[in-house]
């Protein structure tokens, strides 16, 4: 999952014609003085950290300027902020619009009804999950006819809005909902979304890209996620792995697997801090680059949980080995596996030969790799 | 008779000229289930392993009788393989592809159903049914003919769970793999009436992630729908809030979803909750011993 | 029991604050139909002789009970308000509006049968069951309760018809006016085993008219699945080629579709083809005189 | 509906990506000159009579031109042209184009199946009626999902196409299918589409709207179809007005009816001229000027067939009434009027004291027209 910044979820909003306010993006100082000097936001204006986190406006991560200097100053002081652990690495200046009614708008995937769902509620400006649940106006759209003209009214009504701000409304809603099916969106959300006399302006913008649609939406490729440098790594090399706080390398093929993995771990007291699931590889080479990934991690200790489907045995043992010759001493790590499944006399031959003993059951291996942990930290 | 496949299944394999496909039909085959023809455009006349090769799945249907496909094409193309299929008067797919866009999905979702063909997956093992046959990639060595259904959303974890089975010396009357995915063709409660009305299944084992409320439903379903004992386990209980552990399903948001909520409504659902993959082979063998016990 | 609609039938009225649709919602409930509510956004609260006016067909539903529409509402906004009532569960809706795009009629018609809702119509009549109700637009004089059933693409020719076997002292079970439009919702194909099965109906009057295949179709059906007596007529035996004699139904094209092809295709179906409408109140009071006969 | 001419196809055709050979439309001998000289048309070209009906190359429409001066006399020559009842008013220039295969493309409405078709054949390039029913493929498609990958195989299978020109045809398909749906159409037909070398070319299009989308497509509106003068205005009065050869004018309200009316007429030995078909009016106003139309057409006699619904009895009377008060003397015919159905009596009773009776029977009333049509002849 891609989310986008606010200023580049508001590019998208204004490929579909979604309103917005007049506004720039700003990544030093003097860039969003030049901004507002050059006329393209008209003062007063707002100047708003481009975080991922939410919560700004408290945090003063938002500032108003009244002249160019006070832009200015506002960019620098959100530019020194690390809001909520992310580095603020740009701002979004915009006009500061005379608001009516804020509301909330979203489009998103239910995925119990296996269909879209259009969320609307006349109770924007705030996060959503702290609205009373009759407040909400759920609608599920079905793909085939698209978002309807009857499922647009019975929003605007929801919205209490009526006249022009419900004709707004209508072309809004049509313009989320191309951006949410022709972007591949998981979400799509304006909140607030305000009433500006006649009209309606999406004063934020929240975009998700799903990761499975990148292969139709090469413009995002450029954009990262809050990933940590080595979650990166894998990303490109395509190996789910997530960084925690524990100590314990956990290694492991599918995410069921794996999280049942985490969850005997905990229950004897490891503390796991990498996970890796390798997944349906078949290929010897992704194992050893997913260990190589995992070494310089630094666990305590790796505990090895494969059963053998598409991934067989073998290759992850064969995979393993070629690893451990190629970690250096210092990043070595004591390893407790277990690998069952496809072709696992194998693959419990290749790691024999290479010093690593299987152990069948996973009560006992999980609690072998916990000591192992225990032991090396 | 069995869940959704039997020895009437007759197979067409859609990517069947590529490596995993070309696998996979192979196990299906040692399986011993009846894989009639493969479906890679531009390759027709050809055969894989002695499996005739169409350029089209209507082709396949029309030359061999195939009525089920199990597809193996890339993401990109794996939504026109489905239409294809369904249009070819298919009813049963198993989707083995992963990473297809949900956009996708809903697509073919919805167009399958209002065509009553049935999906199984996207990014799923599959279904088997030991002794008869099986549309998938769950590892053949796992099974064994018995009179315990599985369903679950994992892959991996499900091999490992029927394979516990298997060697306490019980046995799987059908084993279906959901897949993760947040749209997926059939879910826990799309499979539960299958199960209970299936005679050759005494006792269901359900194995879900967190996640979704694919749980929580089938807990409500459950509850005032199934009368044969349920082994219920979930995977994720120690995961850390809003950290993927390998895909979408496995989100977790807003306390929906929750390891906790999913167990607490299964346990009130009379389901046997399991708090380890390890447990479940033996309260499998110990409600087995004592029948007519929920 | 009578064809699609009955005494259970609770109609409402999409587009009942309308001129044709006020005009049509007072006759139908002098039929005797129960017309529970009407459905005009923005006059939610307001009522229309009585009838009450709601916003959404939702709300309709849920305040009234209402299981079946006629829309009324005009071309540019008719799809909206089909996908509106089979969203709210309605199974049936009679489409009265004209001049549907059938670009949006396609996507009507797959949605509601996807849905398992039934479309009567565009540009139709509806349907009409004597002594039950009507969800349509057929003049109330011309029917009289009795056994003859009558499916018919035409509008005014069937109310000729419909009265014609009204005259001869007999009287209809059910008529439905399918519409002649390029997509229709209800073709005779779909209506005639409804008829087929009505213990209520003894006899089915066809009506068709040049233009498509559709009566073609009838005659195979009816060839091989009906056993009830059929008088059929064909209407523009002498219309001429290629020329448009009212709406996009009634064109003729390349020899298919033509009056002759209809009409040897029924009269092989074993029908009894009257060459002109007044000949049809005849050909069926003497069938009706000789019970049995096809 | 709206045949367009094929200049006007083609440029439907080039705003949905179909490529085609360059060319330029022309009304004059000389604007045809001056296209050459431009260059916009290279030279070879082809110098083609712009009207509807098919078969220009036997008769004599369809010129070539190696210069400007012969493009010009081309012009001149097919600009004097009567094709088929229809005068040339416009010339399409385009350059020659060294063709492979020529084949044939088109999608339209399966109305038994309730689904748009795409038919592709081989043999393009002659009428496709004239093709053997082996040799053409029929596909449904979906609008759902729309015109599928799997679908677009097929067709290049049956256009015998595989690398370049396959490729070429899936475009080429999806721009068409687009078209297809987007513009309302009956009918997008490529006859031929011609190989030429890689890729394809759409030589000829044939796109017919379809009339009830009108509201959607403006741009249309100012394109007429072959009506007489007097169907024009029947059309803008929204009166469906057919104009035959015969001598009895016609008048009933709905397509059916007017139909069976026809038909009862011919058995009688009458010879209808006008159908007049009034719908579901209710509107008297309307009903008179249908007449004033109908009194235009100067039938010998003419049959009024009514059976009321929505139309009421007593407003076609009272609209008719109206007329023969407005009718000239000149332009008096004998009436012949049944009304039945709503309101039967009411109107009758206007009918009469207008000095019209009406014949309730159907036969004998269709026999009595037929009768004053041969008094008044």
């Amino acid at each position: 999952m891609v989310k986008l910044a606010e200023w580049r979820g508001k590019e998208v909003f204004r490929k579909y014609g979604v309103p917005l306010p007049r506004g720039h993006v700003a990544r030093t100082p003097s860039e969003a003085e030049a901004v507002v000097r050059s006329g393209s936001v008209p003062l007063p204006c707002v100047v708003k950290a481009q975080v991922l986190a939410g919560g700004r406006g408290k945090g003063g991560a938002v500032r108003f300027a009244n002249t160019a200097e006070e832009a200015r100053a506002a960019a620098e002081a959100i530019l020194a902020l690390e809001f909520k652990g992310e580095r603020v690495k740009e701002v979004l200046l915009e006009e500061k619009l005379p608001i009516g009614k804020e509301l909330y708008v979203a489009i998103t995937l239910d995925r119990a009804r296996r269909l879209p769902v259009l969320i609307t509620s006349a109770q924007g400006g705030v996060e959503i999950e702290s609205v009373d649940d009759a407040a909400i106006e759920r609608q599920p759209v079905h793909p085939f006819p698209g978002l309807t003209a009857y499922e647009r009214r019975r929003a605007a009504r929801s919205l209490g809005l009526s006249g022009g701000p419900a004709k707004a409304l209508d072309g809004l809603l049509l313009a989320l909902w191309k951006a949410f099916q022709q972007e591949d969106t998981e979400l799509v959300e304006v909140n607030p979304l305000a009433v500006v006399g006649d009209g309606l302006v999406a004063l934020d913008a929240k975009v998700i890209i799903e990761d499975d649609a990148a292969f139709r939406h090469p413009e995002y490729a450029e954009i990262r996620d809050d990933r940590t440098p080595l979650e990166e790594i894998a990303r490109e090399k395509e190996i789910a792995f997530v960084q925690l706080d524990g100590n314990i390398g956990v290694i492991a093929n599918g995410a069921g697997l794996t999280m049942a993995t985490l969850d005997v771990l905990k229950e004897f007291g490891g503390n796991p801090g990498v996970f890796l699931d390798l997944g349906g590889t078949d290929d010897p080479k992704k194992v050893t680059e997913a260990f190589l990934l995992m070494a310089q991690a630094k666990p305590a200790a790796v505990f090895l949980n494969i059963f053998g489907g598409v991934t067989r045995c073998d290759t992850v043992a064969r995979g393993l080995v070629e690893a451990m010759r190629q970690v250096p001493e210092s990043e070595r790590f004591p390893l407790v596996a277990r690998i069952r499944g496809n072709n696992e006399a194998e693959g419990i031959e290749i790691l024999r030969s290479a010093g690593v003993t299987s152990v069948p059951d996973l009560k006992s291996s999980a609690q072998a790799a916990v000591a192992a942990a225990r032991g090396s930290a | 008779m069995s869940v959704l496949v039997d020895r009437d299944t007759r197979v067409v394999v859609q990517g069947i000229t590529g490596h995993q496909g070309t696998v996979h039909a192979r196990q299906m085959r040692e399986f011993g289930t009846q894989v009639v023809a493969g479906v890679t455009p531009g390759k027709a006349g050809t055969d894989v392993e002695g499996v005739p090769v169409f350029d089209s799945v209507r082709d396949a249907v029309e030359k061999t009788g195939a009525n089920a496909s199990c597809i193996f094409v890339p993401a990109p193309f794996a939504k026109d393989a489905l239409l294809e299929a369904v249009d070819a008067g298919l009813t049963l797919a198993t989707v083995v592809t992963e990473h297809i866009p949900f956009h996708d999905m809903l697509v073919m979702y919805h167009y399958a159903r209002s065509k009553g063909s049935r999906i199984i997956g996207p990014n799923c093992p599959g279904i088997a049914s030991p002794g008869k046959a099986k549309v998938g990639i769950i590892p053949n060595v796992v099974f064994r003919p018995g009179r315990v259904g599985v369903i679950s959303r994992s892959g991996t974890l499900t091999y490992e769970i029927v394979n516990g089975i298997k060697e306490h010396g019980l046995g799987q009357s059908t084993c279906i793999g959901l897949g993760g995915d947040p749209v997926v063709g059939t879910s826990f409660v799309d499979a539960l009436p299958l199960f209970e009305s299936d005679p050759e299944t005494d006792l269901i084992v359900l194995v879900g992630e967190i996640g979704g409320t694919g749980e929580e439903d089938a807990a409500e379903y459950i509850r005032h729908h199934v009368h044969k004992p349920v082994v219920a386990y979930i995977a994720g209980r120690s995961a850390p809030p809003g950290k993927r552990m390998g895909h979408a399903g496995a989100i977790i948001t807003r306390g929906r979803g929750t390891a906790e909520s999913k167990l607490a409504a299964l346990e009130r659902a009379g389901a046997h909750v399991a708090r380890f993959p390890y447990e479940i082979p033996d309260m499998v063998a110990e409600i087995a011993r004592a029948p007519g016990r929920r």
